[in-house]
């Protein structure tokens, strides 16, 4: 953790940033400490020592430990990677085509976990139309290769788009001041432009290493033989009944979550990285030598690789029989948006419009408790907020039923109601969205750690220093500079919430409809014409959402001049 | 008989009381302000001077409740204000490194205090042009920070901070990158705001020029303290320790022992007895310091004989700069409004005078040159 | 019956329903059709049903568990969920179809089978296999699909299916699957992918529950075939439960007595779920299995329950790790 | 007979031809250097002079190729390097905003030249110390920039290039944050550095006293022209244009119509006939502007009679600035060395006197006052 004090970046908390703090720290204990708690209890039983003992003296356990960190390693790497890669094209090169580019990286933000790997396997199985009749070759992506080939793709648009936001609103005159001192483009971008980035490098893959670990979904369709710790946990609950193995597994799963966080932490805390300063100077030079095409290229494949996957799932929402019979029909898609899929879809978007904002907000005012404001307290609200996606959605699901089916009572006085439940508040709909937005803070969060880490503390200083309080400073001046985290953040969280499915299935009541699980018992009945077209619905349903939260957050400020070749707006 | 109440004192009178701050990063950890106690009287123009890194700008931050003092504490009229944030203090700064909002246009970032006080969209923008107009902005308002110069960028930190008008004004240095006609016209225009309105102002300059000029008091400070605060021409030409003589302006030292000490002190420098102005803590036999400003010394060309000659000399337009090689040291000599035909070359042997009633002596406490090494 | 005298209860049944959405959605509406009493249900894979339950246990939010496998009731009923009732309909059911204390009843079978690709078959010059013995044949190399039976009920009914046929013989069992390691592709996670497989042709047969490869031939998929094997083949029971502590007690008893009738469980087949009804008065549609017409092993839902850790456990070490020769 | 090949010419010789520069984002479009040829020699040390925002730091940053002209070319050691990058080019540069590393530390930051010239270990090391010493910096190797002061922040900028030794230096007022005494040193430092080896150096600055005492020549820009560009001395006393005359140093300027033009020029001022040398352009009869620096002239109390009367007196230390009433418009008079307690009051009659042979006649092209004004 950072030093206190020592720092003239930090400043003791005031009374103003008190409720602030109160907020989140509320969220997190009721939103992720204690459920989790409530789970992990189990996995201190003695019942559940003997578990521990198994699981650490089993081979083939310790051998699902090590593909699960394998697994969040490599998809954390290239997650990062090709966010970095598409984040760099689009802020530094001259190339035409940018805003074509940087719709398509959005697309996967939008990944129903039937989808993609559906459409992986059509293309990129053993009879796949890309792999077996395009090229011949006899490949399949069954294993750890499309595990981390899927769920890269799907996370890969959280750490662009932090990314991209870093990436125009660093100061160019650092890179600037490398180049007059002999340094080649190569090494700007070692030296220079990497290290600054680091806190955009590494929320990005804390996220994607927390999110890959804990994925249930992808590893059921895609991972064949790679067994990793989340989908034997998932086992032991619907498999086994077996509460204790899944609490257990559960912790285990936690502990490299903590800890890359604590590493992430410890690591980053020693450095400043602050390149948006209150003395702007010098002007981004876009890249326009050769160099550019091989990078150019290496974007482009990836982004005609989505848009084959993506466009598979759209043709198969709109014809007859997926594989079969590619006749056109709007039969599937009239099925989801008149039929008995209406209300599931309307459902779910309200309910995801009810959670998106929440989940922006909280997610970026805890990034900004803890960078800016206290950083012990802020450390550990972030850590918990992280640790909302770090176990698999159905042990979160048990640890809300376990916390707030029960009326809470004091003697005889109800001072909790319950919250699950067809009978309970909202119809039960309050702790869905409480789930959607523990689902979805980490993206706002860890975006917004890196974002505001780079912003120069001075600025927030300035504003107070004019009569802003710490929440109107960080309105006006704070948030508009981060406004790029806050579109990663609220966008990010919308589509986690119209996709999530394996904690709201145990929090659904008889009221609500839940676009994902429709989908899934479709997909799950081999109706893949109508699978598809919910995947397609929920793709259009988040990319309007984004058009939207463009609109209420803002076009970016334009920090800094950009020179060399075409300019594109943002 | 009744005695009306006082008149209430005008607000803006500041106490800084035995103010420390220390970072403790470090090893060893790094003493930035170090117990600075000072009066500062409402409306009174204060300027701190000091070498760099001597805790210029940290002290400011602790007045304007940026940072938190690890001791003593800050007064704003009476009150002890060192638990009130920033926004809560009525004060405005103007930061060294300037700090504008960079998605803010100029008159954005202007008028943003006026907004976060709710004044009415009239008179902010009424005052927002009066600024533009008097730090000669007219024209740049709709620009970003990036879009302009370093100065024009700097003149956007004061104005967004003057338009405030609030009791105290802090300044960071807040004209370095003007040139120097510009400088001129922003020091009348600071003062005239300052003044009309009252405004008690703690401004940090590294012009001594500026601080000569502006300030009602010069605080000198060293390595975190405070070593002498006084009125400029007292600092000028009497100086309360060596290194305020030697950091402010330039000084001649001549090591002397003064035979007798009452209104003046008797010594004997370059070969002359005379009477001089001494420091209190100067005593009979005890070895001392003349302090001579070059503008003071004069200087003949003496042919043969003389008592010394010339070294360097160094043009500066409006004077000429001579280094005097002398039996006492080397003496800088200042020749104002020199003829450039007339410049008297290395090597010449020269008379140099001192003006006994404008040098002054001082005790000898510190080493003289080891003035203005740091950390 | 209409007009009677209202319950005491809340005039309503909640149902966690274990099996596919429309089954549920259509069994439900036929139960209010029919009786009047308002219905309202969550779907829930057997896993989810047994946590929430049992979490929920405190203020039960269900009256009724309605499908899914038998195991998951024996799991509920071990944590003591489920309340003891004895529908007078269900004397109709087979006694092998339905717990011995009368906790749950059987209310559908869904029974194990090959589902053949025939255009995949045909250019290998093969049939479908209608053997266990058919299915390691040399030519079907990396072409067989099977979930894994740690994930996959499907699987695991497959795995005990072999012991079953083996007399118990846990040791021949593993020998077969072992003899059949190198036919197969994959295990996958779940029991439906094969399915899914064998319809893209990326296999040429898998072994799944019969009604699924009826389900998706029924989507189109004309060139799936179902046969069964004729050493003997192994089966699910679906369970229908009443949860302790209802709070619509009189409701949730109609339920699960209309549950029991021919009526009720023929509405499945309408929606597309073929699973065949325990009831033996009970119409089969077109698709649907005749019992009568397959061979079934003698499958002890207790035992396999009771085993599956360890069973998967062998299975792990013993086959799935092994190398594809 | 055999010639010998004329020794290779020293690197570093720099060359702006018609440089112009256009922002475009802005209606009207911003022309911040507009057509700026300037031949630099190899290891000359040039100063850059103008108001801010005349475009001084654009022009540096066109010769550092960070920047592309609208127009024109660079040309060093006699090559068009326009398409060079700024990492091709042997440049180092200083920035006004420093631009330090903020993820290294201090002597990472002086090092990372280096460096990237992967210059041995020990090498590295012993240049960096020897950087740190000169800029006064020994201590602070392991500190983040953010827990430096700005003026310390400032003298790493300046390590940071000066280390490498490049054949250009390209310096944006590096020293606007440092103390007079620091100041002092540092120009020291600099020059010592540049001259050693033999580096060409173009320097921006604000503050005329360093102009003046650094440099070779002196380039005067307005607007993002050039207006002059000569030696110091030249620029002081022979500016070629008013807004020389008036942006370097202070200037009095009185109307005058010169009655005869040869060597010198015959003109009438403070009712004394002189001779003055003029300007090339000074035409007979036409209207022209005496030019005349406020220490050239002399000011004496003159009891009753005299020509002018004190308006107001400023006291600097070492000089005393009186405003004086003519009946040629108000004068601006310095008299150095001054005993402050002789002061000339407001108010009294005295004679100004002009020494004619440190006067310039220039001719009227533009209006005096308008100087300054921007944007
Ligand atoms: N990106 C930009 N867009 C529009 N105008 C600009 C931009 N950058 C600089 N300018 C303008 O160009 C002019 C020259 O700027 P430059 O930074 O070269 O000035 P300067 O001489 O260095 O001034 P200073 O002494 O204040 O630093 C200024 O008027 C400035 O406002
Ligand atoms: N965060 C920090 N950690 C450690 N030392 C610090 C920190 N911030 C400042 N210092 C040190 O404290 C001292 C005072 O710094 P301050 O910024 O107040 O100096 P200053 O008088 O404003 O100097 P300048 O004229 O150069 O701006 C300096 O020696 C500086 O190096
Ligand atoms: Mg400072
Ligand atoms: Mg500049």
């Amino acid at each position: 953790m950072s030093r206190e004090g020592s720092d003239r970046r930090i400043r003791r908390p005031r009374a103003g940033v008190w409720p602030a703090a109160i907020a989140c720290a509320a969220l997190v204990l009721a939103g992720t400490v204690h459920p989790l708690g409530a789970v992990l209890g189990t996995a201190l039983s003695a019942d559940a020592l003997r578990r521990y003992a198994q699981f650490f003296t089993s081979a083939t356990d310790l051998t699902i430990l090590r593909n699960t960190l394998v697994l969040g390693v490599l998809v954390g790497l290239c997650g990062t990677a090709i966010g970095f890669l598409f984040a760099f094209v689009q802020a530094r090169l001259d190339v035409p085509g940018k805003r074509v580019l940087h719709l398509i990286a959005l697309v996967p933000v939008v990944s129903p976990p039937f989808a993609v790997a559906t459409a992986a396997v059509v293309l990129f199985g053993r009879n796949g139309l890309v792999t077996d009749r395009l090229l011949g070759i006899d490949y399949d992506i069954y294993g750890l290769d499309g595990l981390v080939f899927v769920q890269s793709l799907s996370l890969f648009p959280v750490a662009y788009l932090g990314l991209l936001g870093m990436l125009r609103a660093m100061d160019p005159s650092l890179e600037e001041a490398a180049t007059t001192l002999g340094a080649s483009r190569a090494r700007v971008f070692r030296t220079v432009l990497l290290p600054l980035l680091a806190p955009g490098l590494a929320g990005p893959f804390l996220l994607l290493f927390v999110e890959a670990v804990a994925d249930l979904a992808n590893p059921l369709v895609v991972s064949d033989d790679y067994d990793v710790l989340a989908s034997q946990a998932y086992r032991a609950v619907t498999g086994h009944y077996d509460m204790t193995s899944a609490a257990v597994y559960s912790v285990i799963l936690l502990a490299p979550s903590i800890g890359v966080f604590a590493v992430q932490r410890y690591w980053l805390g020693r450095r400043t990285r602050t390149t948006v300063t209150g003395r702007p100077s010098g002007s981004v030079r876009l890249i326009s030598g050769w160099g550019r095409w091989p990078v150019f290229a290496l974007a482009v494949f990836i982004a005609l690789i989505i848009v084959v996957l993506y466009g598979t799932v759209v043709t198969g929402g709109l014809t007859r029989l997926f594989g079969v019979d590619y006749t056109p029909t709007f039969a599937h898609l009239a099925e989801v948006l008149f039929g008995t899929g209406r209300e599931a879809v309307l459902d779910t978007t309200l309910l995801a419009v009810l959670a998106t904002p929440i989940a922006g907000f909280f997610g970026l005012l805890i990034a900004w408790v803890a960078v800016r404001r206290m950083p012990r307290l802020g450390g550990w609200l972030d850590l918990a907020g992280t640790l909302g996606v770090a176990v698999p959605g159905t042990v979160l699901g048990i640890g809300y039923l376990l916390a707030y089916h029960a009326p809470w009572y004091i003697g005889d006085a109800q001072v909790f109601p319950s919250l699950v439940g067809g009978g309970a508040v909202a119809g039960g709909a309050a702790i869905i969205v409480l789930a959607y937005v523990v689902r979805s803070v980490p993206a706002a969060l860890r975006t917004g750690t890196a974002a505001l880490s780079q912003l120069h503390p001075n600025l927030e200083e300035a504003a107070a220093d004019l009569g802003s309080g710490p929440l109107r400073a960080f309105r006006t001046v704070t948030l508009p500079l981060v406004r790029p985290a806050m579109f990663t953040g609220l966008g990010y969280a919308f589509a986690r919430c119209m996709t999530s499915v394996s904690t709201i299935v145990l929090l659904v009541t008889p009221g609500t409809e839940i676009i994902t699980s429709r989908l899934l018992g479709a997909a799950t009945n081999n109706r893949h014409g109508v699978a598809l077209a919910y995947c397609t619905v929920l793709t259009c349903i988040v990319l309007a959402g984004f058009g939207v939260i463009r609109l209420l957050v803002g076009r970016d400020a334009v920090l800094h001049r950009v020179t060399g070749g075409r300019q594109e707006r943002r | 008989m009744t005695f009306a109440t006082p008149p209430a004192e005008a607000p803006g009178r500041l106490g800084l009381e035995r103010l420390t701050k220390t970072f403790p990063g470090r090893k060893p950890p790094v003493t930035a302000v170090d117990e600075v106690t000072l009066d500062v009287e409402p409306g009174e123009f204060i300027t701190l001077l000091g070498p760099s890194g001597c805790g210029k700008t940290t002290t400011l931050r602790i007045v304007a409740g940026l940072e938190r003092a690890t001791a003593g504490h800050v007064r704003l009229d009476g009150e002890i204000i060192d638990a009130r944030p920033p926004q809560r203090r009525p004060m405005a700064m103007v930061f060294q490194n300037y700090a504008l909002f960079p998605h803010l246009t100029v008159g954005e970032n202007i008028a943003y205090g006026l907004r976060v006080l709710r004044r009415d969209r009239q008179e902010t923008d009424s005052a927002v042009d009066f600024a533009l107009t008097g730090m000669n902005l007219v024209g740049l308002e709709s620009r970003s920070p990036h879009e302009l110069s370093g100065g024009q960028q700097q003149r956007v930190a004061l104005a967004r901070a003057l338009v405030m008008q609030p009791e105290v004004l802090l300044f960071d240095e807040p004209l370095s990158n003007l040139d120097a006609k510009l400088r001129g016209s922003m020091r009348a225009e600071i003062r005239r705001i300052q003044r009309r309105l009252g405004i008690t102002a703690l401004y940090v300059t590294h012009d001594q020029d500026e601080a000569m000029t502006m300030s009602d008091r010069i605080v000198v400070m060293n390595k975190g303290r405070i070593e002498q605060a006084a009125r400029p021409a007292d600092i000028y030409f009497r100086p309360a320790t060596v290194f305020v003589a030697d950091f402010v302006g330039r000084a001649n030292f001549l090591e002397v022992v003064p035979g007798r000490v009452d209104d003046g002190a008797a010594v004997t420098a370059l070969g002359r007895a005379m009477t001089v102005p001494a420091h209190p803590d100067v005593r009979v036999n005890v070895a001392a310091y003349l302090m001579a400003r070059p503008e003071t010394l004069s200087l003949a060309a003496a042919g043969e004989g003389g008592n010394g000659s010339v070294l360097r000399a160094t043009f500066h337009g409006h004077s000429v700069d001579y280094e005097v090689e002398t039996r006492a040291g080397t003496l800088a000599v200042t020749v104002p409004g020199p003829d450039p035909a007339r410049l008297l070359g290395e090597g010449t042997n020269v008379t140099v005078t001192i003006d006994p009633e404008r040098a002054y002596l001082l005790p000898r406490r510190d080493r003289v040159r080891a003035v203005n090494r740091e950390p | 019956a209409p007009g009677g005298p209202p319950p005491p209860d809340g005039g309503e049944v909640v149902i966690a329903c274990g099996a596919a959405e429309e089954w549920c959605a259509a069994t439900t509406r036929a139960f209010t059709a029919r009786t009047g009493i308002g219905s309202r249900f969550v779907r829930l894979s057997s896993g989810e049903a047994v946590a929430r339950i049992r979490f929920g246990r405190d203020a039960p939010e269900f009256d009724v568990w309605h499908g899914g496998p038998a195991d998951g009731y024996a799991a509920a009923d071990r944590y003591g969920l489920l309340a003891n009732y004895r529908s007078p309909n269900a004397a109709a059911i087979p006694a092998e179809y339905k717990d011995p204390d009368g906790t749950w009843t059987g209310v559908y079978l869904g029974v194990l089978g090959f589902c053949s690709n025939t255009a995949v078959l045909a250019a290998k010059g093969l049939v479908p296999p209608r053997s266990w013995a058919e299915l390691l044949h040399p030519a079907l190399r990396q072409n067989v699909g099977i979930a894994h039976p740690a994930t996959s009920g499907t699987a695991y009914t497959a795995l005990w299916t072999q012991v079953a046929r083996h007399g118990g013989d846990v040791a021949a069992a593993l020998r077969y699957m072992r003899a059949l390691h190198p036919n197969v592709l994959q295990y996958s996670k779940s029991g439906g992918a094969p399915a899914q497989q064998v319809a893209f042709g990326e296999v040429g047969v898998s072994v799944v529950f019969s009604h699924d490869c009826v389900a998706t031939r029924e989507q189109g998929y004309t060139h799936l075939r179902v046969t069964f094997p004729r050493e003997g083949t192994g089966y699910e029971v679906g369970g229908i439960a009443l949860i302790k502590g209802a709070r619509n007690p009189v409701s949730a008893r109609r339920y699960v007595d209309w549950a029991l009738t021919p009526q009720a469980q023929e509405v499945g087949q309408s929606v597309g779920s073929y699973q065949v009804p325990t009831h033996p008065a009970a119409r089969r549609f077109g698709m649907t299995v005749i019992l009568s017409s397959v061979t079934l092993v003698d499958y002890d839902t207790v035992a396999a329950g009771a085993r599956k850790t360890e069973l998967t456990r062998r299975f792990d070490a013993e086959v799935g790790k092994a190398p594809k020769p």
